[in-house]
């Protein structure tokens, strides 16, 4: 397992910092000077010249990259040429509301999926697996910007019983209550893509366990079908529905542009936005390195998740591991 | 032992008919009674309606089918019982043990958990209770250190100790009735006599009843007290297993035991009968169509020093126009051999010279012009063809690949070569799944003709037929190979087969040969011991020898 | 074996009887599946929404960027059966011609992704070392969420129909390059690749009598995915202003402007967005009905 | 098979389920204090105190805090700083804030301010001379590329003996200095570090800064020795709120008090609802124009310029676009300004025949009119509306366009270098200043070197003679002369004036609005 895990953790930095190059290539080309920006349109050349200067755009390409990777490393990333603040900072607050809707939807979309399928499969009456699939096609065929804008005229606008956008004002921890209101809406709409997909993938998967031959071992020892579905069936189908929920984590947070731009929510999809049409370089730059490291690690962890899951992979190599 | 079961009916199962929507039913009127504490085999071959038959007694149909007539057990009706009615027999009346302990158990729950599951579903013992329970039922069905193989996954595990575990979980809750579906096929055959040795045993232990469900005649002849004969989803023939065996009285009865392929018996005289006659003729002499020497397989990375050996040193020549079998048990490396010869796994160390001349060796269009003389018959004949392509176009490929001739005079070719494999020709159209599985090997073996190989590497190529069809498809071979004269790799588990095709057998045991010879006197006569207990764990299609075996078997 | 007692004809069979057990039925193709149930609903709703593209210059009665005079915001009503949107344009007919905006972007673009990825898979999934890069590469390509990869790319060519294309076919080539990286694996392992392998046929012969139209059934699934993928990324994109330049209509800019007067004009909205959810509504029923045919 | 065994997995499992479902509820019962359930009505009863809760467009970014970027720079500079004097809205007329009282010399280049003595700044220190030298010396540094940077950088004495009173030497008469200090907040030099980045605003105003999250929200807190006295309001808390749509859902929903950057249309809708209130404020105006590049083979030709002038349909622009939160003009100059002239305005009435009867003239004479490229920033949807209905007035004229909506980055970029292709739409402001301050700081206007490469020397002399005057004392023939210039020239066609507004809940009262277009909310108080 450790050796599977190294390999892994090898491959993941390699293509780490493979993209940290590109990007920092890619956003040099892209067309639009930042001083140009900061400066307005009034200003002077000497201004610009300096802004040039401070912002260290006069230096050769490789000594930038440098210079970054060495405040990447000691985490300290400058101020931001445009949008203000420390660059950190803004991530860091970008980034800590956008993974608790991101989780928060995860978490809906997950749970929602295990509870949908494991009825859908256990009841196997017609009736709930039609309604199911309705909804489910439903889900994955309206546009999440339509579902949020939906869900944002009838419950905040027409009936409104909740907020309609914005973060919890006194922060997450402050007011459980009011933050889980908060997120309720954007969550909501951010989800159900992700639950269609994870509840059509784990039913379709639950009714392929069913069909393996232990199940019939099972079924043939007078076990009922519910506690087959319940605690082996479902525990079968859980590995490969990690790696489907990996990649829907993926989707989450490319969706979460889009309903954080709906619900006002100032997460790291509006940092994406205003970053890269103010060309604030150290703020996109940072943010395509993150999503790339996000990626890769999410990838690692279904990978060692999955393994884990999976006696056949984690003893295996534990016993491989041993023996050296 | 025969007294252990009495005549009074534990199952009886009357006027069985199950259907599906297909034109033809699956079973359409079996009649069945099986008695306390016998032993019950239910032959056929496939399509004959036998697993489903069992199935329907536990109402383990696939969704879909229905089922009529009648099913008692202890004088209650069971067919048709509601599902909560049915978990209720499932495991503590009536148990069922399946064919692949690959796959039967649960790959990502230990032993002890399933066991106790099983356990649980009739009662809820505590859990230290169901444990000690769990660990006597492994002892049962002799297990060692079953403490120990609680914690232990199925993969963990060999194949003979999954399906004992399988039983272990069939047997957890005393079940009157045992539903054996094949229980042996898929394990090598010293390990399916140990499996069988059980069944007997259990059964003389807790006079369960036992159906056994076979296409092995062998295995009948081995411990089935009486046997009935299914084809098409009807009885054919019911009675005592030592008086069918010695006067079939329907015909398909006689047809399933000529079918079956024997082995001489063992220190007999050697009898070279056709055999003989036709390795005298080979020409050992002339430059072998393909020669080992000291080969090495590794399979992992060697890179990493993982590497596990495969194949250690083996050395063997196929002389032109010679069969020669590879036998072995699993992961004796028969097949791993095979493949080598045909290039499909990287050599480790040593030569494999074609027609003499080292293919690695040889510059790349060289290769290519040896690899001409090559063909490959896979085990598989649901794989074997490509399902895009029509047959036709299958057995045409390596005309294609090599641009032999016009694209009629390949057309011609293939149809040449259907009629040799006594297949019509307008079979050229067919899709592969429009055939069955005998008619989609024949087509293998078309295509694997066409070039006229010299030499021909047939890995299994009968082992998923059935014993008629294989039959009919091993003389189909062997004529070919009389006729056109290829040196031939036989891989094959089945000693029978071997015996029936090879002049010369190699065993292989753990990536070494263990001995070659022509195939008469190493059946008969075996030099080395692996043999001698691989020809003896062999059921003999004999219920007469019974008794003697038994008695070797437990020196 | 003389003494088998079963009589096999020796000769070439007429056609009837043949040896062995009985020939299996024929599976139903995958056009079976289009024409039955959930695929023929799917097939009609691209239909229709394809029709009504084709069609869009007979049947609108208004150009797409042409502004009446004084129709300011209209409702729906028996001039303009959708209304009017706040230039004054017939909101039917700039539906009409937005579908088309649409079709292209999705029939186009999509194959033309598809095509790219289906090659570049084939061709460096063979050798381990091309594979490897090419794997990478397309990690890195997937590692950006959709979007961010729309917003980027907008910056070097500014918004248009052409930059969705362009992000569309950059989405694709992974997805597909990946699908066929499978598909090589998969069926390059199978007996009847060894077997041609074993006769002498080369990595050329086998991808492409082989392994291609081995993969042609789960690329036709995926592609009928895709597709539906790309309308909600031209409309996602459309939404943000990354989408088709004005004044041309296409399906999500029309919904970003309806959406921005959900207020003022709440039918605005609901005929491209209708038209959006039947596009990608048929599109999934296709390929749910084509995996299931498949699996079947 | 003993019944006292208590541990069979369906009932655990179904414990598992009753305790999630318990749990759910207990979150749903505490949840009374629901996030929305604000006062929805309002008695009309004035509260003591209270938050408001305002939404802004955009962020603040410390280093440019001077430049008028954003609506949340705009919020913050009125809350947290005074200026020496102010303008009233509809006028260009000092009024008295942290100087009382002041005094221009004969020749107006020296101007000398008597200041309050009783201005402490947030951290305490008492307001002096010195701060206002500071606060000029600040502006004129090119780092913080402060628009009127070449205003300040044209004073160059500061006499500040007296710590309450200072004065000030130019280098030639100014006639837009009031703009100056209008504009100019008085800044901490202590805590400047800070300011830059973001950490501290320490200013004279009615509000303290109290913290900053970028991106998301800015807080401001009461500041109780305010010297006009405190403010009603608690405090005021801002989030950043892009989305305008947004902005009028939270609105709608209570979850804000004030919005400044709704969209037109919504500013409409919602004046029409009585729970809300939508100001238009006059006399903080910007303009919204067509800009042309001149050295374009076709737009070279002077007809083809004013040919697009009189094409463009402003009424419809302000009908439709702005939905009369504007006033068409053909000249920059609002109502008030001393360079207004109502006739001169009126000169590119929209009037098809005569755009046309130019246009054919022009092809007469062999003026080859290919199609031009429009470009304007895609990110605002005006610009795109406005476009597409020039885009329609030109086709009726035989002048084809291309739309070509860029970043709003790129499109800053090419008016700074000047490199549009053919037309562009974007605004500008200062014409509610002194006309002075359009002429030479406004980027499209300047005389040396503007975006449309528009060369003349008679428009240059106009335009420094403007500036070079007395403040106040500007001989408005000098404006007519401006504006024929500015006609004749036609390199820069005006549509409308356009109006800033806000929107707040019917129980914000008292909202208001300083001349550069900040909201003021020192006076401002909630009902019940």
């Amino acid at each position: 397992m450790t050796r599977y895990l190294f390999s892994r953790l090898g491959s993941a930095l390699l293509v780490t910092v493979l993209a940290s190059i590109g990007i920092f290539a890619l956003i040099r080309l892209v067309p639009g000077d930042p001083v140009s920006v900061l400066a307005g349109p009034d200003a002077t050349p000497a201004s610009r010249a300096a802004i040039r200067a401070e912002l260290g755009l006069d230096r050769p390409f490789w000594s930038q990259y440098v210079h970054w990777l060495g405040d990447l490393v000691r985490l300290d990333l400058g101020p931001s040429y445009k949008l203000g603040g420390d660059v950190g900072s803004l991530i860091a607050d970008g980034a800590l509301n956008t993974v608790v809707l991101t989780l928060f939807a995860l978490v809906l979309a997950s749970a929602g999926a295990v509870a949908a399928s494991t009825a859908a499969v256990v009841g196997d009456k017609r009736w709930l697996d039609s309604l199911l699939s309705a909804l489910n096609t439903a889900a994955v065929a309206v546009p999440t910007f339509a579902t949020a804008l939906v869900l944002v005229l009838v419950f905040a606008v027409r009936f409104p019983v909740l907020p309609a956008g914005g973060t919890p004002p006194g922060g997450f921890l402050a007011h459980p209550d009011i933050a889980f209101q908060y997120l309720l809406l954007p969550g909501l709409a951010l989800a159900l893509p992700a639950w269609a997909a994870l509840t059509r993938f784990l039913t379709e998967a639950l009714h392929t366990e069913l069909r393996q031959p232990y199940v019939t071992t099972a079924r043939a020892l007078g076990i009922p079908r519910r506690r087959i579905v319940l605690t082996q069936a479902l525990r079968n189908a859980l590995p490969s529905s990690i790696t489907v929920l990996g990649i829907q984590f993926g989707t989450l947070l490319g969706g979460a542009i889009l309903v954080e731009a709906v619900f006002a929510w100032p997460g790291l999809g509006r940092l994406v936005e205003q970053g890269i049409s103010s060309r604030d370089y150290p703020v996109v730059q940072v943010l395509l390195l993150l999503s790339v490291v996000v990626f890769v690690l999410t990838q690692l962890a279904t990978d060692v998740i999955h393994a884990w899951l999976d006696p056949r992979v984690r003893l295996d190599s534990r016993v491989k591991g041993a023996s050296r | 032992m025969l007294d252990l079961h009495s005549t009074e009916a534990v199952l009886e199962i009357e006027h069985l008919a199950i259907s599906f929507s297909q034109p033809r039913p699956a079973v359409e009127d079996v009649s069945v009674t099986l008695h306390r504490g016998e032993i019950l085999a239910l032959v056929g071959e496939s399509g004959s309606g036998k697993s489903m038959t069992a199935r329907a007694v536990l109402g383990l149909l696939p969704p879909g089918a229905k089922a009529t007539g009648s099913i008692r057990y202890d004088d209650e009706e069971i067919l048709g019982l509601p599902e909560a009615e049915l978990n209720r027999i499932r495991g503590r009346r009536i148990a069922m043990v399946f064919q692949e302990p690959q796959t039967a158990l649960n790959p990502v729950r230990t032993i002890g958990w399933q066991l106790r599951e099983a356990l649980r579903a009739h009662g809820t013992p505590s859990r230290k209770a169901a444990t000690e329970r769990a660990i006597e039922l492994l002892r049962a069905v002799e297990i060692p250190e079953p403490e120990r193989r609680l914690a232990a996954y199925p993969h963990q595990l060999s194949g003979g100790q999954k399906q004992r575990v399988v039983l272990a979980l069939a047997l957890a809750n005393e079940p009157e009735v045992l539903l054996a579906d094949e229980p042996t096929t898929a394990l090598d055959v010293t390990v399916q006599a140990e499996i069988l040795r059980l069944l007997d045993r259990i059964r003389e232990r807790t006079g369960t009843a036992i159906v056994l469900i076979t296409h092995n005649m062998g295995v009948v002849a081995e411990i089935a007290d009486r046997v009935v004969v299914l084809q098409a989803g009807n009885v054919v023939e019911e009675g005592e297993t030592r008086a069918l065996f010695a006067d079939p009285g329907e015909p398909y009865t006689q047809t399933l035991l000529a079918s079956v392929l024997r082995l001489p018996e063992l220190d007999e005289p050697v009898v070279e009968a056709r055999r003989a006659q036709a390795a005298s003729q080979l020409d050992h002499r002339s430059v072998p169509a393909v020669e080992f020497r000291g080969v090495h397989v590794r399979y992992g990375s060697s890179r990493r020093g993982r590497a596990f050996p495969a194949i250690a040193d083996v050395s063997l020549a196929v002389a032109p126009g010679e069969v020669v079998g590879l036998v072995g048990e699993s992961g004796s490396g028969k097949t791993t051999l095979g493949r080598l010869a045909a290039g499909l796994v990287p050599l480790a160390d040593g030569q494999v010279l074609l027609r003499g001349e080292d293919v690695l060796a040889a510059p790349r269009s060289e290769r290519r012009h040896l690899r001409r003389g090559l063909a490959f018959v896979h085990q598989d004949p649901e794989a074997s063809l490509d399902p895009r392509y029509a047959v036709g176009a299958s057995i045409r490929e390596p005309l294609d690949i090599h641009r032999v001739g016009t694209p009629a005079e390949r057309d011609a070719r293939v149809a040449e070569l259907l009629e040799a494999v006594q297949l019509p020709a307008s079979y050229a159209d067919r899709r592969p799944r429009e055939l069955s599985g005998g008619q989609r090997q024949r087509i293998a073996l078309a295509r694997a003709l066409a070039l006229e190989p010299a030499l021909l590497v047939a890995d299994e190529p009968t082992s998923a037929l059935d014993v008629s069809v294989q039959a009919r498809v091993l003389e189909l071979f062997r004529e070919l190979q009389e006729r056109m004269g290829f040196a031939c790799l036989f891989i094959s588990h089945d000693l029978a087969v071997v015996h029936q095709v090879a002049d010369r057998v190699a065993v292989l045991r753990a990536g070494q040969l263990v001995e070659v010879g022509p195939v008469g006197s190493v059946f008969s006569r075996p030099a080395a011991d692996y043999p001698r207990r691989l020809l003896d764990a062999v059921p003999v299609p004999d219920p007469a020898r019974r008794g003697r075996r038994v008695k070797e078997l437990a020196s | 074996m003389t003494d088998i007692a079963v009589a096999e004809p020796l000769v070439p069979v007429p056609v009837g009887p043949v040896p062995d057990d009985p020939a299996p039925v024929r599976r139903p193709g995958l056009l079976h599946a289009l024409v039955h149930g959930r695929g023929l609903v799917g097939l009609v709703l691209v239909g229709a929404v394809v029709l009504l593209g084709v069609l869009g210059p007979l049947l609108a009665p208004y150009g797409p960027t042409e502004q009446v005079a004084g129709a300011n915001l209209l409702g729906p009503g028996p001039g303009h059966w959708l209304g009017t949107d706040e230039l004054n344009r017939d909101i039917w007919s700039r539906t009409l011609y937005g579908i088309r905006a649409d079709l292209v972007v999705v029939f186009a673009a999509v194959p033309v992704g598809a095509v790219l990825g289906v090659l570049l898979g084939l061709v460096t999934s063979w050798w381990s070392v091309t594979d490897v890069i090419a794997q990478r590469a397309f990690d890195l390509l997937l590692a950006f969420p959709a979007l961010i990869l729309g917003i980027l790319l907008t910056a070097f060519l500014g918004p248009g129909l052409l930059t969705v294309g362009v992000v569309i076919v950059a989405l694709e080539i992974p997805v597909f390059g990946r699908l066929v990286r499978t598909a090589v694996r998969t069926v390059r392992e199978m007996p009847f690749v060894e077997a041609s392998q074993v006769v002498g046929a080369g990595p050329a012969w086998v991808l492409r009598k082989h392994v291609l139209p081995n993969s042609l059934e789960p690329l036709t699934v995926q592609l009928a995915v895709s597709m539906s993928v790309a309308v909600f990324v031209e409309g996602a994109m459309s939404f943000l202003g990354l989408g088709v330049r004005p004044p041309h209509p296409s399906l999500g800019s029309l919904i970003k402007d309806g959406v921005r007067l959900l207020h003022d004009a709440p039918t605005f909205a609901v005929g491209p967005l209708t038209v959006v959810v039947a596009l990608v509504l048929g599109l999934l029923l296709i390929s749910q009905s084509l995996s299931e045919a498949r699996r079947a | 098979m003993s019944p006292a065994v208590p541990t069979h997995p369906r009932r655990r499992l179904r414990r598992l389920a009753a305790a999630t479902v318990a749990a759910l509820t207990l979150v749903a019962a505490t949840a009374c204090s629901s996030a929305v359930d604000e006062l929805k009505n309002t008695s009309g009863e004035r509260q003591e105190g209270g938050t408001l809760r305002v939404g802004a467009l955009q962020d603040i970014i410390p280093a440019r805090i001077f430049t008028n970027s954003s609506d949340g720079t705009d919020l913050l500079i009125s809350s947290v700083y005074d200026s020496l004097i102010d303008y009233p809205l509809d006028k260009l007329e000092p009024k008295p804030s942290l100087a009382t009282s002041w005094e221009l010399s004969q020749d107006g280049t020296q101007l000398s301010l008597q200041l309050r003595d009783d201005v402490k700044f947030h951290s305490g220190r008492p307001f002096t001379s010195k701060d206002v030298e500071f606060s000029i010396k600040t502006w004129a540094d090119p780092v913080w590329t402060v628009q009127l940077q070449r205003t300040a950088a044209a004073i160059t004495g500061f006499d500040t003996s007296d710590e309450h009173a200072i004065t000030l030497t130019f280098a030639h008469p100014l006639s837009n200095i009031f703009d100056l200090l209008d504009m100019l907040p008085i800044i901490d030099s202590e805590s400047i570090d800070q300011l830059r980045e973001g950490k501290a605003f320490v200013g004279t105003g009615p509000f303290e800064f109290e913290s900053w999250s970028p991106g998301a929200k800015l807080t401001f807190q009461r500041n109780d020795d305010y010297w006009r006295g405190k403010p009603s309001l608690d405090g005021i808390d801002v989030s950043v709120i892009p989305d305008p749509q947004a902005q009028v859902s939270q609105l709608r929903a209570h979850q804000l008090d004030v919005i400044l950057g709704a969209s037109y249309r919504d500013f409409e809708t919602l004046g029409k609802d009585d729970s809300f209130h939508v100001n238009k404020w006059e006399g903080a105006e910007s303009q919204v124009y067509v800009g042309t590049n001149v050295t374009n083979p076709a737009l070279s030709d002077v007809r083809v310029r004013q040919a697009i002038a009189s094409a463009l349909d402003r009424t419809r622009v302000v009908d439709e676009v702005l939905r009369g939160a504007g006033v068409p003009i053909s000249l920059p100059w609002p109502g008030y300004s001393p360079a207004y002239d109502e006739k001169a305005n009126a000169t590119y009435d929209y009037d098809l025949d005569k755009a046309k009867a130019l246009v054919d003239e022009a092809k007469a004479d062999g003026v080859m009119i290919p199609k031009l490229p429009l470009t304007y920033p895609s990110e605002a949807p005006i610009y795109g509306s406005i476009a597409q209905i020039v885009q329609a007035d030109l086709a009726k004229i035989g002048i084809e366009v291309e739309l070509d909506p860029q970043e709003n980055a790129q499109v800053v970029q090419q008016l700074i270098g000047a490199k549009f292709p053919g037309l562009w739409i974007l605004r500008h402001a200062y014409a509610h200043y002194t006309p002075s301050t359009l002429a030479v700081s406004a980027y499209p206007f300047n005389a040396d070197h503007n975006a449309s490469l528009y060369v003349n020397p008679d428009y240059k002399a106009a335009a420094e003679k403007v500036w070079k005057q007395k403040a106040g004392e500007v001989d408005p023939a000098d404006y007519t002369a401006l504006n024929e210039q500015l006609l004749e020239g036609s390199f820069l066609l005006e549509i409308a004036i356009i109006l800033p507004q806000n929107a707040t809940s019917a129980r914000v009262h008292d909202l208001g609005e300083t001349k550069r277009g900040e909201p003021v909310l020192y006076d401002t108080y909630l009902t019940k």
